[in-house]
């Protein structure tokens, strides 16, 4: 019951932040109904595009998880950009260092980056557990510090011949992108870390559902005092609970740096981290509602640039409307509301 | 020595906006909302103060400065009642409401001035022009770092601090917000509406961030260009750092004032130049979180913060 | 006589129950009139209709004879009525006076006027004997000041009619014999009273009549000089209700818990427990009394680990516990029912069936190798809820937050006692609950003693550690003041003792 | 003549844009301004997008939407293009491409100039050589710095460029101006408005008089705190760069704090290969160069901040680059970082 009135909500939410796109698409003179069919062809339309969109959302789905799972276990973190950058640079930094075959290579470099978000989330997480440091305040400063921690070890030791602000490309043998993959959707630029991520929302409905780890971090989230009382490490389980989180911000910045990416640039903090607080919100914080909006997401952000070349609407309006998705997800009560009401309804008429 | 004297009114100048911000902050805060968006109602305070200003300030010259702070305060507190109506009335998740009013603000003005300009970004001919106060600014040591080279919204910025802290602690008003803050079901029983002191707060808090927005505009950066560049978090972070009090903020934000400007400039200290850069960029968010390891055991905030208010829980 | 206050036929329902149902109570002026009602009757619910906070779905209200509608709270302030919430409604980091004058501040020009205000609570608290300090703050004082306050504020309200909800709950017992006394001079000066409480000795000692309510009906109003105890109590639960526990002799085994020397700091680092020496048995109830904030709470947590012990020592089964985990003890056989259920024994946003396994979850059968086995879990639930007749709406999958809190607690002992432990820590076990479930309770103690088990029982109910404890001991500013058999002692001498001024010996 | 304007009006320009927006008063706005002009001139059809991030695959995706929507003349701006127009060459063949600042390759740097496209170069170096050698002219002795966003090749160019500016004016005009290792920084972003300020105020305060600003929005700061010294009568100067700043620095009716700026012909670069594309005439598989010689670099004309003496001295050495009399370095070498 719980299940169909989040996706309603859910639902309802995309529905009125489109329409109010619409209302905002007629202002500036433009068809929605072009706008909108323009839109999603232009994430959908063929393969190719359909590839881009799951591309995009692959890591959408990751840095949703890391915002999602933090959130069911009472933490709101604003770090996974911080924890992507730490993770796509422990991907970047082994995939340029070590000569090992893909499918290893892949594994050690998939491990670094979750272990190095997971690390990076979990000093948030200690300052919480040991000193109550707020985990938005902290998390904020990581995020900065990844930033730099970047921006300065990137040129320092791993940057091409020519330019200070990237790193070298990434080599075949150390990237996501495989050529089975890219041909299924006709030269897209999808790459493994779908299937990762389709790997990492299972686990993370598994952990939160059906494990004793799920069970210990949500009793931590909800009533710190009582966890304690019934003999759970609350401390450990914070640490935890942000580590696992760190871990999935990680994964995301290797499957974006070292898949969807080809290299690393600096002095970018990537618009997935805090992109993934409304795909979380929008999934209501449930690992495949996550990765449905994810995919949403996806949708709207290769199909936006088609409808722009298509119409006269102005590029800004896409961010507009996802802008707008996530207010009406916010404000989700008034549809639940609605929602008992017509079921009440329904009941007594039936 | 020197160079901290020079630089001093700089990092005042920094300050400024961070301070304006984690005011309204605490304004909301205390009443009970958190309110994540403050960077966002910046970037709109940053927007109307660059429309307004750009556009009568061939007309009426500098005091066009002055409407453009006040149309941003006005603006910013109409745009806050979005997370008013979502956090106070509809019982929504604050933080998410919140990111929301951030994603909503900075792609809606640069999309208006877009529309409205034809460009996403909006110049200012002119700021407010720093000035030594007479007399004060030639007083030893406090003379050079208070009173030398001084915006007119410094000066606007504190005045406001040192009336919240007596409207916070010596009004009726103050007393009532407070409550509802803490526990806004006492509040509820001695027949005060929360409601309409949340949105109360939550506009004092609009204002302030629009007018910290439009501080930025009319002092150093004289562009609008859809981002504040993260000073509404860290505003935030000043606001728990300073522990929801008034003079607590403004040591917390002159503190990250300081420490950025620090960072910045240390580039361009010889003596500085030995210490790695990273060392210096992360200086402000390291000392940020010491500081907070510090004071964060007895942390005094609001207890009702974040919750919606419910008559009937009890 | 004239009614200062009349409810007539009022009815409320909130979603799935139907809270009053045309309740009808009047209210003499001067009278001190008593509301009897099991957990969940709609005692609250009614008094929160008569003070502005909920609305009726029907029915009248009037005062001094005149129709009223009370829309909130100001209505009913300026009605002259007054209320003390079962929870307080007081702000934790304001002074007393600006607590009261919250919502009706004096000002001078646009400021904060509090001088006068001041003067008139002391004033107050002078003449009903309330000895309040207008000028502490509400966290530095003792829950019967913070009770104090909120009288103090109805009467610099000028209230006519005060309504107490479970005003002694809270209590220690010379708190409540303290509040009485006010109650009395209150009374004195003209003022009505309506008094919720589930003590029927206090309804006794105090009321004149009582209006007893079950299942939100009104079950019938009665003089209480002329009803025994018995007869009220049979009224509100619907059955005999037995307040004497049955209880055989017993001899007491081996030492469970042996406690020897131990020394406990509280949270404001001060010595809370001081060299406190102590044994429990097998077979035994053993009562610790004393009067609220003497060490009882730093004392449970430490012996539930849930606190660092300074020094000395704790043999639990003859091993040395004093330093082990809070999972090592209740592995080791521990049980505790904390003092505050909200904090600390419930997830309230967890359903019934996770909550029962909160202590357990990581054993076999409910979960096997981290993964968490529902089924079992929820057999183990509905056993449990229908063997400690935990009502709630949804079953096993209530949500804990929905349910009322004598619902909460029997769900938190069964809980415990399925653990099926040496030693049951059961601190204020029967808080806030009616006759009925406190007999229940209690009956289930003595089965776990019975059973061989010992049983650590710590309340501030000095009736209740009488009657359930096989051997009392007493503290006072965290040292054991006394130990004794209940055959052989009062409630006065346990009462000096608890005060500290009597020290007894050992039994 | 008529008959040939028919297709004109087919064609249909787009352009993707960098990192920043199209307002960014740099290469993105200089590049969409010539492709607008091309619009009004020309009557070419004009549209930009602005992909989502700045990786390959978001501006390839972008490439891709503009191509679909028929616009099969694509300009874009900044060497990050570099890897997406290798790909996008070969992937749209019909298509004609135009990179400014880079040349297209496959990651290892080798450069491969598709037949349908054209690479752009401009000499950043020669300019901030111009913009360096007027400004120690005007100034004549006292202490110059440098501001960049962050090191990237153009802008690198532009300081080196700028440092042999005032150290041939030292050499050969007699001026004595001060370059130190100090006051040579890049700030870390384009964007940082107030360290912009603050660096440049620290500059001025340790004796700058004038400070090349290569940084974007940290620029803008740098202006800001000039304009506020220029009010109080201080010295303060600003060199601009990509386009003439000069309206910018403006804070007492005509004055302005811009001294000179070393400008890049952006627009012009664009609007002549649209030009040259509706002539048939587009250069593809070339990498063209803008640089003294063919004017594509220099710095304004008309500017009340250089008398007219320094200007004739500039458009001396301006006629020694353009001959190669004067050779500017395009490499650090042993210069200032
Ligand atoms: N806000 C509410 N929402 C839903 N149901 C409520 C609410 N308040 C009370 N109820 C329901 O109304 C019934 C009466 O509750 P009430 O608090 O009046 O009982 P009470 O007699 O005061 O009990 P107790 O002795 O435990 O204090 C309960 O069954 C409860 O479930
Ligand atoms: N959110 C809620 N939804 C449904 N019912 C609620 C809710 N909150 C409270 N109630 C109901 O209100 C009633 C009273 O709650 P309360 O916590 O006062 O219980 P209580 O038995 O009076 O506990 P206490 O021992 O604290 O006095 C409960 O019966 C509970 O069912
Ligand atoms: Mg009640
Ligand atoms: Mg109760």
């Amino acid at each position: 019951m719980n299940r169909t009135r989040s996706l309603f909500t859910a639902l309802a939410a995309v529905l009125l932040g489109l329409v109010a796109g619409a209302i905002f698409m007629a202002l500036t003179g433009a068809d929605p109904f072009k706008g909108y069919s323009f839109l999603f062809r232009g994430g959908l339309m063929n393969l190719e595009r359909i590839g881009n969109t799951l591309a995009s959302a692959t890591t959408l789905v990751l840095t949703g998880l890391s915002v999602a799972f933090a959130f069911r276990t009472g933490l709101f973190s604003i770090g996974a950009a911080g924890q992507m950058l730490i993770g796509g640079l422990v991907a970047t930094a082994l995939g340029l260092s070590l000569e090992l075959s893909k499918p290893l290579m892949l594994f050690v470099m998939l491990l670094g980056a979750a272990l190095g978000g997971a690390l990076w989330a979990s000093i948030p997480g200690y300052l919480k557990a040991k000193f109550n440091v707020h985990e938005v305040v902290s998390t904020i400063m990581m995020n900065w510090l990844a930033y730099w921690v970047v921006y300065y070890s990137i040129p320092a030791y791993f940057k091409g011949t020519f330019l200070e602000t990237e790193s070298r490309r990434i080599p075949e043998y150390a990237s996501l992108r495989v050529d089975w993959l890219s041909d299924l959707f006709k030269g897209s630029y999808i790459n493994l870390g779908l299937i990762l991520a389709i790997g990492a929302t299972a686990i993370i409905a598994l952990i939160l559902n059906r494990t004793t780890l799920g069970y210990e971090l949500k009793a931590v989230g909800f009533n710190r005092h009582a966890a304690e009382y019934a003999g759970i490490d609350v401390s450990r389980n914070i640490i935890m609970a942000l580590g696992i989180s760190g871990a999935l911000a990680g994964l995301a910045g290797a499957t974006f740096y070292a898949g969807y990416s080809v290299n690393m640039q600096i002095g970018v903090l990537p618009a997935a981290g805090l992109d993934g607080i409304a795909v979380a919100l929008l999934g209501a914080n449930s690992p495949w509602g996550v990765f449905a909006s994810a995919v949403f997401f996806g949708i709207l952000h290769s199909g936006k640039g088609f409808m722009n070349a298509m119409t006269d609407i102005p590029p800004e309006i896409g961010d507009t409307i996802i802008a707008t998705i996530i207010y009406f997800a916010a404000t989700s009560v008034l549809f639940v509301r609605f929602y008992d009401f017509l079921r009440r309804k329904f009941k007594k008429e039936a | 020595m020197e160079t901290i004297f020079s630089v001093f009114p700089y990092a005042i100048a920094y300050t400024m906006p961070l301070l304006a911000a984690a005011l309204g902050g605490l304004y909301c805060e205390r009443s009970g909302v958190v309110n994540i968006g403050l960077e966002g109602l910046m970037v709109v305070g940053s927007f109307t103060s660059a429309m307004v200003i750009s556009g009568l300030q061939a007309s009426m010259g500098p005091s066009a400065l002055w409407v453009g702070l006040a149309a941003a305060m006005v603006i910013g507190a109409a745009f806050s009642l979005l997370h008013a109506v979502a956090s106070i009335n509809l019982k929504a998740n604050q933080v998410i409401s919140g990111t929301a009013i951030n994603m909503i603000a900075g792609a809606l003005t640069v999309f208006l001035a877009r529309n409205i300009t034809g460009s996403g970004n909006v110049r200012i001919t002119m700021g407010f022009i720093q000035r030594d106060i007479p007399l004060l600014s030639d007083i030893p040591v406090l003379g050079p770092l208070f009173f030398s080279k001084t915006y007119a919204t410094t000066w606007l910025v504190l005045a406001l601090v040192a009336i919240s802290w007596v409207v916070i602690y010596k009004t009726p008003f103050g007393l009532r917000l407070r409550a509802c803050g803490e526990h806004p079901q006492t509040a509820d029983a001695a027949g005060i509406s929360v409601y309409r002191m949340r949105y109360i707060a939550v506009m004092i808090s609009g204002a302030l961030a629009g007018l910290a927005g439009a501080v930025i505009l009319v002092t150093y950066s004289s562009e609008f260009n859809g981002s504040v560049s993260g000073l509404g978090f860290l505003a935030l972070a000043a606001l728990i750092f300073g522990q929801w009090k008034p003079a607590g903020i403004l040591g917390s934000t002159f503190f990250f004032g300081i420490a950025a400007t620090v960072a910045n400039v240390s580039q361009v200290i010889p003596a500085f130049s030995r210490i790695p850069g990273l060392l210096l960029k992360a200086f402000p968010y390291v000392v940020t979180l010491a500081a907070l390891v510090l004071f964060s055991k007895s942390s005094q905030a609001p207890r009702a913060a974040g919750e919606p208010f419910d008559q009937g829980k009890r | 006589m004239e009614h200062i206050v009349e409810m007539l036929n009022v009815s409320k329902s909130f979603p799935g129950i139907l809270a009053n149902d045309d309740i009808s109570i009047q209210l003499r002026k001067g009278e001190i009139h008593a509301l009897l009602g099991e957990n969940g009757a709609g005692k609250s619910t009614l008094m929160s209709i008569l003070f502005g906070l909920y609305k009726a779905d029907s029915g009248v209200i009037k005062v001094r004879g005149k129709e009223v509608q009370i829309h909130n709270p100001n209505v009913a302030n300026a009605l002259g009525i007054g209320m003390v919430h079962q929870h307080f409604k007081l702000v934790h980091n304001f002074t007393v006076t600006e607590n009261i004058i919250l919502g009706i501040e004096p000002v001078n020009g646009p400021f904060l006027k509090t001088a006068d205000a001041s003067r008139r609570i002391k004033e107050l608290s002078v003449r009903y004997g309330l000895d309040v300090d207008p000028d502490a703050r509400i966290e530095d004082i003792s829950v019967g000041m913070q009770q104090r306050v909120e009288i103090l504020k109805m009467l610099y309200r000028d209230a006519e009619v005060l309504i107490f909800d479970e005003p002694t709950a809270v209590l220690t017992p010379q708190e409540i014999v303290d509040l009485m006394k006010i109650m009395r001079n209150l009374k004195a000066e003209d003022k009505s009273i309506i008094l919720i409480t589930h003590k029927l000795k206090e309804i006794k000692a105090i009321a004149e009549r009582c209006t007893v309510i079950r299942r939100g009906k009104v079950v019938g109003t009665v003089d209480v000089a002329g009803t025994s105890t018995q007869v009220m109590a049979e009224m509100m639960v619907g059955r005999q209700v037995s307040f004497k526990v049955d209880k055989r002799d017993r001899e007491p085994g081996e030492v469970v818990l042996d406690i020897k020397d131990l020394c406990v700091q509280s949270s404001r680092k001060t010595q809370a427990v001081k060299n406190f020496s102590l044994q429990v048995r097998r077979g035994e109830i053993l009562g610790l009394a004393g009067v609220d904030g003497n060490g009882q709470t730093e004392l449970v947590e430490a012996l539930t680990g849930l606190r660092k012990a300074e020094s000395g020592s704790i043999l639990f089964m003859g091993k040395d516990m004093t330093h082990a985990s809070i999972r090592g003890r209740i592995r080791g056989g521990m049980a505790h029912i904390p003092e505050d259920r909200q904090k600390r024994g419930l997830v309230l946003d967890y359903t019934m069936e996770e909550n029962f396994i909160l202590e357990i979850y990581g054993l076999e059968p409910f979960s096997k190798r981290g993964f968490i086995n529902r089924k079992a879990i929820r057999a183990h639930a509905a056993k449990l809820m229908d063997a400690f007749d935990v009502r709630a709406g949804q079953g096993t999958l209530s949500i804990a937050r929905t349910m009322s809190g004598g619902n909460q607690q029997k769900a938190i002992v069964g809980r415990e006692i399925s653990h099926d432990p040496e030693l049951l820590i059961a601190v204020q076990p029967t808080r806030g609950l009616d006759v009925g479930s406190i007999e229940y309770i209690h009956k289930r103690l003595v089965e776990q003693r019975d059973g061989g088990k010992a049983v650590l029982l710590v309340s501030l109910e000095l009736d209740e550690v009488m009657d359930l404890s096989d051997r009392i001991a007493v503290i006072s500013h965290g040292e054991l003041t006394g130990m004794k058999l209940p055959a052989e002692t009062n409630e006065g001498e346990i009462g000096l003792m608890m005060a500290g001024v009597a020290s007894g010996g050992h039994a | 003549a008529k008959t040939e304007k028919a297709p004109v009006a087919a064609l249909k320009v787009g352009m993707v844009t960098d990192a920043g927006t199209i307002d960014d008063k740099s290469f993105n706005q200089g590049t969409w301004e010539g492709i607008l002009r091309a619009g009004t001139e020309l009557g070419v059809e004009t549209k930009y997008l602005k992909p989502t991030g700045t990786t390959e695959a978001d501006y390839i995706k972008e490439i891709g939407n503009l191509y679909d929507a028929g616009f099969k003349f694509i300009v874009t701006p900044g060497f990050k293009f570099e890897t997406s127009i290798f790909q996008a060459q070969t992937k749209y063949a019909d298509a004609k491409f135009v990179l400014i600042d880079g040349n297209p390759h496959s990651g290892d740097y080798t450069p491969v100039v598709g037949a349908n496209t054209v690479s752009i170069f401009f000499a950043e170096h020669e300019a901030g050589f111009v913009a360096g050698y007027a400004a120690a002219l005007q100034i004549q002795a006292g202490e110059f710095g440098f501001i960049g966003g962050m090191e990237i090749p153009a802008v690198q160019k532009f300081n080196w460029g700028f440092q042999q500016g005032v150290a041939y004016a030292n050499a050969n005009a007699g001026t004595k101006i001060v370059l130190k290792a100090e006051n040579v920084v890049y700030q870390g972003s384009f964007s940082d408005v107030a360290a912009g300020q603050q660096i440049a105020a620290s500059m001025f305060d340790k004796g700058v008089t004038a400070i090349f600003c290569a940084a974007g929005g940290v620029g803008v700061g740098a202006i800001n705190e000039a304009k506020s010294r220029a009010v109080a009568g201080k010295t303060a100067w600003i060199i601009g760069v990509d386009v003439d700043q000069y309206p910018e620095g403006i804070y007492d009716g005509t004055k302005s704090i811009i001294l000179t700026s070393a400008m890049k012909g952006i627009g012009t670069a664009a609007f002549d290969m649209i030009k040259a594309e509706l002539d048939g005439k587009f250069p593809g598989g070339q990498t063209l160069v803008f640089n003294a010689k063919n004017n594509g670099i220099g710095i304004p004309a008309a500017n009340p901040n250089l008398s007219a003496d320094v200007q004739a001295k500039v458009q001396a050495v301006f006629a020694l680059l353009q001959s190669g009399a004067v050779v500017v370095a395009d490499v650090q070498g042993t210069l200032i970082k």
